[in-house]
């Protein structure tokens, strides 16, 4: 039987998602690269205590304002972040996640972002624990082991895995290949890789042999859910064409 | 000591860092002046942009006027911004990103400042007064780039110094500051300690120091700093 | 005991193999007998192979006559052959290809098998008598693949025991057999030992003890090998 | 001044190659995604005592007979080979490499090829070692530290860099950007990021921009110098198209 992973619904992909799962969602500064269906269908879905893995805990406000992964906090579904920039970049609009947390309703595991991608890759690549030279003299040594190589000091990491990953892509086949578009790449494929279940939020879906094998970015077997945007989104995007590519700049 | 004394606009800031800048070399800018530095690169210099998000070889920010046009969710900069296009550019994920920063192939990374002390420790991550921050990326840069240069106005908004004896917040890395160029000031970080190299045009060392809580060492060659 | 006794062909011992596969499940596929079992799927059922050297969801080795049309040093699996290009394959360096391996993500490894002792520990990479081996992929899929299936012939070319109380070569991976198909029998690993499942048609629990040097526990539902 | 990486001859891209120098090969069982040009510029350059790092030692007679690394051995400019796969599958036909190594004259490190490939790509990504789940309890466990995580136990494994890769892709753009054709891929990218310099020979240089931005596999920071294969080599391959789809294998 053909591999075929589309599901015809955000609601459909999401509805098993357990309570105290460990969710990575694709994200980074902006809008690009964050499944935004896939967060409204888990907020829809309702599941509790999770742990949230991603660059921010939402609604940060270095960008346009939209709803990610706040909606998360705003329903209360979260009892854990992950994160390498959980706060607002303005005191005076603290997002429900910078409350919850400073209220000690939501924990908070602040990561450096390097660490944090390196971890989310080593979870995916089997890797236990690795050693980083990001960190030793700082805050984030504590509770680590500090390691010498070559004279200069490393501190050890542990690998980092989730029980779903909600992911951004540009273009699946059915079997799930992945490619992406641009700088919504970002968190999006080492997640895919690091989860047991990985749904993927997408543009376009395409039969098996139309994304050029040799551009395939995150391959079939880390991605087990597909599921294709049909609602507009009011965010810039030039998807009719490849990037235009302007000269001098 | 004249508070009101002309300092130097976060545009000639940023003019001052380009000047680091060599053709062929990778750079990372960090949000806010930093990012302002791409603006004055001078021409014919090949200068390679990275960015956090897992991008290489794009172009400057895009202008407001060009918004509708270029403006493209899935071609920003770190700080969410969006960037032109250009030819060669590539993209990659985040861990291939910072693998590239571990690695030690960014040439420069030009981040914002909260604090220096004297040894070269930055501290720039947590929010003064707010009790939280963002460590972000800065971390990894300022361990690992080649040359960290420090942007930043010389003193808080209640004239407090920046350049300080002791860090009062949390470290984003020790001893990782190899220059900061503030507005008033070009000043460099040695074992010796750090250097005052150049001044505001207007500015004396005295004046200078007097804004400054580190004890500077003034350069013999001392002179204006020139933008151009 | 009668030698010449006759046994299953390397076809037959992949075409028993084949059987243990399903419906989705992804399969990496040693050198030799192992490589056979993608010829012995049955219709209708969608396996994806695995190869080393980066590569997903590419189809069977090309046959002789189809070589000059299909040939492409450029598509080979791990033992250099050649294999037909598939809708839906993929490609991906060779970390990312041992990062699918070491993190559970291969569903059955089928390998050659030099020795295999009764606690399930796997030998196959040190040549017999050359004092030399290549490691290669081999250890990083016993020791991580969900599913460790051996292929070989049940004795050496002298008539030698692979299946052993202890393993006179140095191991590729501890416990990590789950069965071995041979030219005689089919038998599964347990905690209990090894249990003879199934044998070849015409020959006995007794006749199979006999060329194994490891005590088998004969299963209760002991019955011929059926290969379709 | 517009970046350009090209060199106009293997010659002078290998020129100053230095004795005792730790060389990446992109190499894995046949001839698809190996440097044979570089290699035999190498070869003609005569840098002594090198460190080779490549899946094979060259000759395993796996698949077709041809000129690989070798080469290297036959010529006398090999002191260590790491590898996983260093030895001619057949006793009769003992490669060049497998001599000298039973010899003595060459020390042999083998390392299991994913340990091998992991260990190239913390090298390039900054990392100093790493705990992988593959080894314990075998002979490659031996000097090497071993911990549990989770209850299971992992052996530490440094990672691996290069002075030299001399790597094998499709095309490049004028910058470095890369791109490779199928399994050629293999070893070649983590290669390409782990060495301090990177030489790349391939089948077609392009100008910057005329490979897909989204498609690109090595980033150009990676790669220093550039040179284009103008010889024919006789193997099999299908380079006028793109890789055609058979239905139905």
């Amino acid at each position: 039987m053909a591999i075929n992973k589309v599901f015809n619904s955000f609601k459909e992909a999401v509805g098993d998602v357990k309570d105290g799962s460990t969710v990575f969602i694709g994200n980074f500064a902006g809008p690009g690269g964050t499944p935004f269906f896939l967060i409204k269908a888990l907020r829809e879905q309702g599941a509790k205590n999770l742990t949230l893995v991603a660059n921010t805990a939402g609604g940060i406000g270095l960008t346009l304002d939209y709803d990610d992964h706040r909606i998360l906090f705003q329903n209360h579904q979260v009892k854990k972040m992950i994160a390498s920039f959980p706060f607002s970049t303005s005191a005076k609009r603290p997002s429900e996640a910078e409350k919850q947390i400073l209220a000690g309703e939501v924990e908070l595991e602040m990561v450096p972002q390097g660490t944090m991608a390196e971890r989310i890759r080593a979870g995916g690549a089997g890797i236990a624990a690795f050693y980083t030279p990001v960190g030793p003299g700082t805050v984030f040594e504590d509770g680590k082991e500090r390691r010498y190589f070559n004279g200069r000091p490393y501190l050890m990491e542990l690998g980092l895995r989730a029980d779903i990953a909600l992911v951004r892509a540009w273009k699946a086949d059915t079997m799930g290949n992945l490619i992406f578009r641009g700088t919504q790449r970002q968190f999006n494929p080492i997640m895919a890789m690091g989860a047991d279940l990985t749904i993927a939020e997408v543009d376009e879906i395409v039969q098996p042999g139309e994304i050029n094998p040799n551009c395939v970015v995150v391959p079939s077997i880390f991605v087990k859910r597909i599921v294709k945007v049909t609602e507009k989104t009011d965010f810039p995007r030039h998807l009719e064409t490849d990037f235009q590519v302007k000269e001098e700049v | 000591m004249d508070l009101t004394k002309e300092r130097l606009s976060r545009e000639a800031i940023a003019m001052r860092i380009a000047r680091e800048f060599f053709d062929g070399a990778v750079v990372n800018l960090g949000i806010g002046i930093p990012t302002l530095c791409s603006s004055f690169v001078p021409e014919g210099m090949d200068v390679t942009y990275h960015t956090e998000n897992g991008a290489m070889g794009f172009g400057r920010v895009v202008t407001d006027e060009d918004k509708a046009q270029w403006a493209d969710i899935d071609l920003t900069n770190a700080g969410g911004q969006y960037v032109y296009p250009k030819p060669g550019m590539c993209f990659f994920n985040h861990a291939d990103s910072f693998a590239i920063i571990r690695s030690g192939r960014i040439d420069i990374s030009v981040l914002g400042v909260l604090e220096v002390n004297e040894k070269g420790d930055l501290a720039n991550w947590m929010f003064p007064g707010r009790g939280v921050g963002n460590i972000g990326g800065g971390m990894d840069l300022a361990f690992c780039a080649k040359r960290i240069i420090g942007a930043t106005e010389h003193t808080t908004k209640d004239n407090k110094a920046k350049i300080v004896k002791q860090c009062s917040i949390p470290l984003t890395a020790p001893h990782c500051m190899d220059m900061i160029v503030t507005d008033i000031a070009v000043i460099k970080f040695t074992a010796k300690g750090p250097i005052l190299k150049e001044v505001a045009p207007g500015w004396t060392a005295a004046e200078v120091q007097e804004l400054t809580e580190a004890k500077l060492i003034i350069a013999e060659d001392l002179k204006d700093i020139e933008l151009l």
